[in-house]
């Protein structure tokens, strides 16, 4: 027993750095994705993981002639782990990208890891303000969208159709109050109501108050955010709380691919009919969202997430970078100027970047519909805000 | 704040508050009769939901689903009892923590390769899915009133069993003193065993309680455990019916806390302050009620003895 | 051949951690009898009789050595519930009454016949032997008196239908008065043929129901004899039981 | 047990004592030795260890020696960490000028002066309670600071606040990963020695004996509760100091940091190293932290390997890590 512990101390001291070192392989593009992939935001990780594996097998896993060597990393769901995942990329696997961050406190949490060394960060969702405004870096691009900008776009299709006063639901974290913050900076009318509630490890799954209060406020609609699991648990309380006819819900992040499905199942007609906003529908009409789209279901039998969607367009976007530099991985000044001509088929059909590096893009109203076979999915309806751009661009000073 | 929303959140409350009981029963159950800190008992919750949640699939019936889940519950409890659980009760309450940390580490992992981390909906029946008026302009949907009926049937049917039966008897004795009852002749690994199962089954029928209005999902005991623990710190540990009123009281706080506490704090500050305010103290306010008590009443509201 | 006494004790010994409680116990108990263990308080009486029933473990401590036979069952280090199940049964020191139970319920909750008697223990055949607990029935353990929790406690284990039963200094802290009924309803056990194993400090008392005595000091038996004998040899007296 | 080991320690140098000094050592020098041969990465895992091993040989003092189950020491820890943001939030972006500051020495003070002051406040309180109510009435403290922190919306809420400039000190750089890892290996040592004076002083005799005997230490006429609430103090406001060590290391901090899931894993690293051995916290962390390292390279359900590994520490590993080593060091002292 005595000479095992010495052994094994000495061994794991000796050892450690064998197993551990780097392979430097100076003929590979590197890209670390960090998502979460266990836990239970997993399912929104695994959909990323699934878009990223279908980018590389779309490009034959090569960029600039460079075979592309990917790293899934695991958050946990946790932004100090989500941070620490970053650190072993970059410290230890020498990525030249990391990619991916659904969540905005892990993206705040890794950010820095990432950028002090010099490396690209590609978000693939989050967007908190502040890395649009006064933290935005010139190695930073998004793929997706600043948080405001979706709910923007919801005010905007709310005033279109006539609401004249609205109910207001959404966890009580940064996001959360972005999307709120979004939603009554074009909403015009009313809000008679406000509900933010508890979010996080033991989030608040079970809305009977607040949905009450919703109900007794009589307002002619209801606005929610609730990304993951809270959102199909949302709409299932709506439907049992029968306010499907009295209160028309109108939600961001809320109603995706993910969800649908579970809705479908669980028999939620509710959510049917129901509008959202957003960049991206599976339905958006252009080739490369057809293909997109297509293959992800006939690869994985579902429609894929715009979690998704701005995954699959993550791994483009490095790909028009280090093509543009011929797999030059030292040329950082040529591959940035490619990014920012977000030259690629994006599958949300053209964009341009901004001075922050976020997509100038437009929204669109979104319904919810059943398909030709039945699935339920969303249909896009009209643009609503046309190539918008967030606010915080004016605080970035690139 | 109309009477009839304030009736209706009155009831919402209650039925948080019962689901609270019905874990915290089970807890009651292990910790003040056995003495053993269950952290895993909110594992056997999410069991519970994800076993009728798989039942409903197959079978198609929620109704018959969850009729099997409970007794499928029971039997998870009583493998995961006489495989880890029997070995510690010699033990003191930190390795009780720190074993059952560990178990709630490996369920859920087991949950999530077994199921996926996606969580499962559950499939109502229309019925069950509509809304009842039981007074004048007070609307509830079915599913919760149905929430409210069960966990008060176990909770009398609790009631009974340990009040009016010779196992309820032997509950009651082997809480007070273990060895007296082994030397008259009863078993008490099994009889342990039993009411470790019994704890079970009732965390697994909240679980499967709560899956159609928030679905199975990993992970979803660990947020109310702790909130189960403080329900029986309050109430007194090892006291049923400290157990039942606490519940009932976190319940009621807790959904009121989120009604009204907003409205009540404009009444004193700026609506911005009290919108920021609100949440927070909301989400405290728990802690800080069980705080309050234990700082006045160490021993909680009802300690065992009064039981 | 020598008849096999129904409890058979041979070279007993026990530890509480790494102090020694018992070096070497040994006695017998034949079928009807009733036999004494005596000596000064802390001399293994209690840690014997804890032995016996196999709730060592479950006090902190340990039979690390002989035998304990119960008709012709080698029943060393069993189970506390296996060794009562086989129609053992344990009057406790100091009573140890389910204070969280009725009287009733305290009587009914552990109560079994496992060796099929024929004259079954039931609670009214309880309440005839002891009356006062007949109007405490729906009282709580802890508001009886000592008297009466004394009485409720030999219930109990008289609920279980056994063939030995052990009682632990049963008056000890008792009146008089109660200590004779007590005594009486020994009587009353013996003549019914139970056999009784029992430790007790008043000589006086025992002297006329127990047949037979051991003189336990410092964890081993150093006088056995009946009471007749016990009565002449006025220095065991002295000697050992501090009278 | 603390009887033996104190007797233990006239004689010549037992093995426990060996085992140790090679295990400080080669944390003075492994690490080191890694970041120089190119794996920074390993040296930040070892500063991580060190920082939480300090921690949790402050929550050692109430939990092995006093016998206090604290199950919200990681409330310090956050205390410790935002003591160091929210100075040089305000440093950075104005405001609160009373605190806005890099001085390292204020971050310093400040974190251990707000820890000491809530282990003082909710000691006082905590203590009227005993057993498995202690155990929760301190989670529900570490719980309210959770959420208190959760609704400092300013220095980012949920979302956590990032410390942009490392705390500022004359002669050194905390940026440099080398010079923060010496001083928090050198902090380490600093509050082994403390731990060992009050545990060798009357004071730590008398903590120590109200653990195994409080009913005997009043019936003495001492005061048992005034110890206990300053071992909690001392305490606390070591584990604010090992949060000023982790906020400037991991340059961000969020409430997830003072969940009571942390807590536990402190109290875990306590446990699994043998409560009430100097070093037996040191031993915890490094496994926890090592193992956890390792696993996750393994397998991205490593919580599975890890819970069972956790689950049979408990039953076959009685004592943790330090009381294998004891049983293996009584073992070689018998004749």
């Amino acid at each position: 027993m005595k000479k095992l512990l010495s052994n094994a101390l000495i061994s794991a001291a000796i050892l450690t750095p064998a197993i551990f070192s780097p392979v430097s392989a100076a003929d590979e593009v590197k890209i670390g994705f960090v998502t979460t992939l266990t836990t239970g935001g997993a399912s929104i990780g695994q959909d990323q993981e699934k878009a990223v594996n279908l980018a590389l097998k779309h490009i034959d896993n090569t960029m600039g002639g460079k075979q592309v060597n990917l790293i899934m990393a695991d958050d946990g769901f946790k932004p100090e782990v989500g941070k620490q995942a970053t650190d072993k990329l970059v410290k230890q696997d020498d990525v030249d990208f990391v990619a991916g961050y659904i969540w905005s406190h892990v993206l705040l949490a890794s950010r820095k890891s990432v950028l002090d060394a010099g490396k690209f960060l590609i978000t693939a969702n989050a967007g908190p303000s502040p890395v649009a405004g006064k933290l935005c870096h010139e190695n930073f691009f998004s793929t997706s969208w600043q948080n405001d900008q979706t709910p923007m776009a919801m005010g905007e299709t709310l005033n279109q159709k006539g609401v004249k006063s609205l109910y207001v639901m959404a966890p009580n974290y940064a996001a959360g109050k972005d999307m709120v913050a979004g939603v009554e900076r074009t909403f015009k009318g009313e809000i008679v109501g406000k509900d933010m509630t508890k979010w996080g490890k033991d989030a608040q799954l079970d809305f009977s108050a607040e949905l009450a209060k919703a109900k007794a406020s009589g307002a002619e609609g209801i606005f929610v955010f609730y990304p993951g699991k809270a959102g199909p648990a949302f709409i299932k309380q709506y439907q049992q709380a029968g306010l499907r006819d009295i209160l028309p819900l109108y939600t961001v992040f809320t109603v995706d691919s993910l969800s649908l499905p579970k809705l479908q199942a669980g028999g939620m007609e509710g959510v049917l009919g129901s509008v959202s906003t957003q960049h991206w529908g599976p339905d958006l009409d252009n080739a490369a969202n057809k293909k997109f789209v297509d293959d992800f279901r006939k690869d994985y039998g579902s429609y894929p997430s715009f979690y998704a969607a701005q995954a699959y367009d993550s791994i483009l976007l490095i790909k028009s970078a280090v093509d543009a530099v011929n797999g030059d991985l030292s040329d950082k000044d040529g591959m940035r100027a490619a990014m920012e001509k977000a030259s690629f088929a994006s599958v949300r059909g053209e964009f341009t970047y901004g001075n922050n590096h976020m997509p100038i893009q437009d929204f669109y109203s979104r319904t919810v519909v059943a398909d030709e076979d039945g699935n339920w999915t969303t249909h896009i309806d009209k643009v609503v805000l046309d190539d918008h751009q967030d606010v915080y661009a004016a605080d970035c000073k690139l | 704040m109309e009477a009839s929303l304030l009736l209706i959140q009155l009831l919402n409350g209650l039925q948080l508050g019962i689901l609270l009981f019905l874990l915290s029963a089970g807890l009651t159950l292990t910790f003040g009769i056995m003495d053993f800190v269950n952290l895993a008992h909110g594992s056997l919750y999410m069991l519970g939901a994800f076993i009728c949640a798989s039942l409903t699939q197959l079978t198609g019936s929620f109704a018959l689903a969850a009729l099997l889940a409970v007794p499928l519950t029971a039997l998870c409890g009583l493998l995961i009892e006489m495989v880890v659980i029997r070995q510690l009760y010699s033990r003191n309450h930190l390795d009780h923590v720190l074993a059952t940390f560990g178990l709630i580490l490996c369920l859920d992992t087991i949950a999530e390769i077994v199921w996926s981390p996606a969580g499962i909906a559950i499939a109502l029946p229309d019925i069950l899915n509509g809304q009842l008026e039981v007074l004048p302009g007070v609307v509830v949907p079915v599913f919760r009133l149905l929430i409210i009926a069960v966990g008060l049937l176990a909770a009398a049917g609790l009631y009974l069993l340990v009040n009016h039966t010779k196992l309820g008897m032997l509950i009651r004795a082997g809480a007070s003193n273990r060895t007296m009852v082994g030397a008259l002749g009863v078993d008490i690994k099994t009889l342990f065993s039993g009411v470790f199962a019994i704890g079970a089954a009732l965390a697994g029928l909240a679980g499967l309680l709560v899956a159609p209005i928030a679905e199975a999902s990993i992970g979803m005991g660990n947020e109310i455990i702790i909130t189960a623990f403080v329900v029986i710190i309050i109430g007194g540990i090892g006291s049923m019916k400290g157990a039942f009123i606490a519940a009932l009281l976190i319940g009621l706080i807790d959904t009121l806390g989120r009604s009204y506490l907003d409205d009540i704090f404009k009444l004193i500050m700026s609506n911005e302050a009290a919108e920021t305010a609100a949440p927070a103290i909301s989400a405290m306010l728990i802690y800080l009620m069980m705080a309050v008590i234990l700082a006045i009443r160490p021993q909680g509201l009802f300690p065992a003895s009064s039981r | 051949m020598v008849k096999q006494a129904m409890l058979n004790i041979t070279e007993l010994t026990a530890h509480y951690g790494s102090s020694q409680a018992l070096f070497g116990m040994s006695l017998q108990l034949n079928e009807g009898e009733v036999v004494t263990l005596l000596g000064r308080n802390g001399m293994g009486k209690t840690t014997t009789l804890h032995s016996i029933m196999g709730i060592m473990p479950s006090i902190g401590g340990k039979v690390t050595g002989g035998s304990i036979a119960y008709k012709n069952n080698n029943v060393t280090g069993n189970a506390a519930y296996k060794i009562a199940r086989l129609g053992l049964a344990l009057v406790p020191e100091g009573r140890q009454i389910f204070p969280n139970l009725t009287v009733r319920e305290n009587l009914i909750a552990t109560a079994a016949n496992r060796q099929k008697h024929k004259q079954v223990w039931s609670e009214e055949r309880v309440l005839s032997l002891f009356p006062p607990l007949a109007e405490r029935l729906s009282s709580m353990g802890n508001l009886l008196s000592g008297g009466e929790q004394q009485m409720l406690a030999i219930g109990r284990a008289l609920m279980t239908n056994p063939d030995l039963l052990i009682l632990d200094d049963a008056t000890e802290g008792l009146a008089p008065l109660v200590r004779n009924e007590i005594w009486q309803s020994i009587a009353q056990l013996k003549q019914q043929g139970l056999s009784i194993l029992l430790v007790d400090k008043n000589l006086k008392d025992i002297m006329s129901i127990a047949d037979r005595h051991y003189v336990v000091e410092k964890g081993t038996v150093v006088w056995s004899g009946n009471s007749q004998k016990l009565e002449h040899e006025t220095w065991v007296r002295d000697k050992y039981l501090g009278v | 047990m603390s009887e033996t080991k104190l007797k233990n320690n006239s004689k010549p140098r037992p093995l426990s004592f060996w085992i140790n000094a090679i295990l400080l050592l080669l944390l003075a020098v492994v690490p080191p030795i890694l970041f120089i041969t190119g794996q920074p990465f390993w040296l930040d895992v070892f500063t991580r260890l060190v920082i939480l091993a300090l921690a949790a040989t402050a929550l050692n003092l109430v939990l092995g020696y006093g016998g206090l189950v604290s199950f919200g020491h990681a409330a310090y820890l956050g205390l410790g960490a935002y003591a160091v943001g929210i100075p040089t939030y305000h440093a950075l972006y104005g405001g609160m000028d009373a605190i806005a500051s890099f001085n390292g020495f204020l971050h310093l003070g400040l974190a251990v002066l707000v820890s000491a002051l809530f282990a003082l406040l909710t000691g006082a309180i905590s203590l009227r309670t005993r057993g498995v109510n202690f155990i929760m009435i301190t989670m529900a403290f570490g719980q309210m600071i959770f959420y208190a922190i959760v609704a400092l919306e300013n220095y980012g809420g949920d979302d956590g606040l990032t410390i942009d400039v490392r705390s500022e000190f004359p002669l050194i750089s905390l940026d440099n990963p080398l010079t923060l890892y010496g001083l928090c290996y050198l902090s380490l040592l600093m509050a082994l020695f403390i731990v060992y004076k009050i545990t060798r002083s009357r004071f730590g005799l008398t903590l120590q004996g109200a653990r195994s005997n409080e009913e005997r230490m009043r019936s003495l006429g001492v005061n048992c509760y005034r110890y206990q609430l300053v071992a909690i103090v001392i305490s606390g406001a070591i584990c604010g100091y090992a949060g000023f060590l982790l906020g400037n290391f991991s340059t961000f901090i969020s409430p997830e940091m003072m969940d009571w899931t942390r807590s536990g894993e402190l109290m875990f690293m306590v446990i699994l190293g043998g409560a009430a051995f100097l070093c037996g916290p040191i031993f915890g962390a490094a496994a926890f932290i090592l193992l956890e390292e390792v696993l996750r390279d393994v397998t991205i359900h490593w919580h599975l390997p890890f819970g069972l590994l956790l689950i049979l520490s408990v039953l076959f590993f009685r004592g943790g890590l330090s009381g294998a080593l004891d049983r293996l060091r009584s073992q070689g002292d018998k004749p």
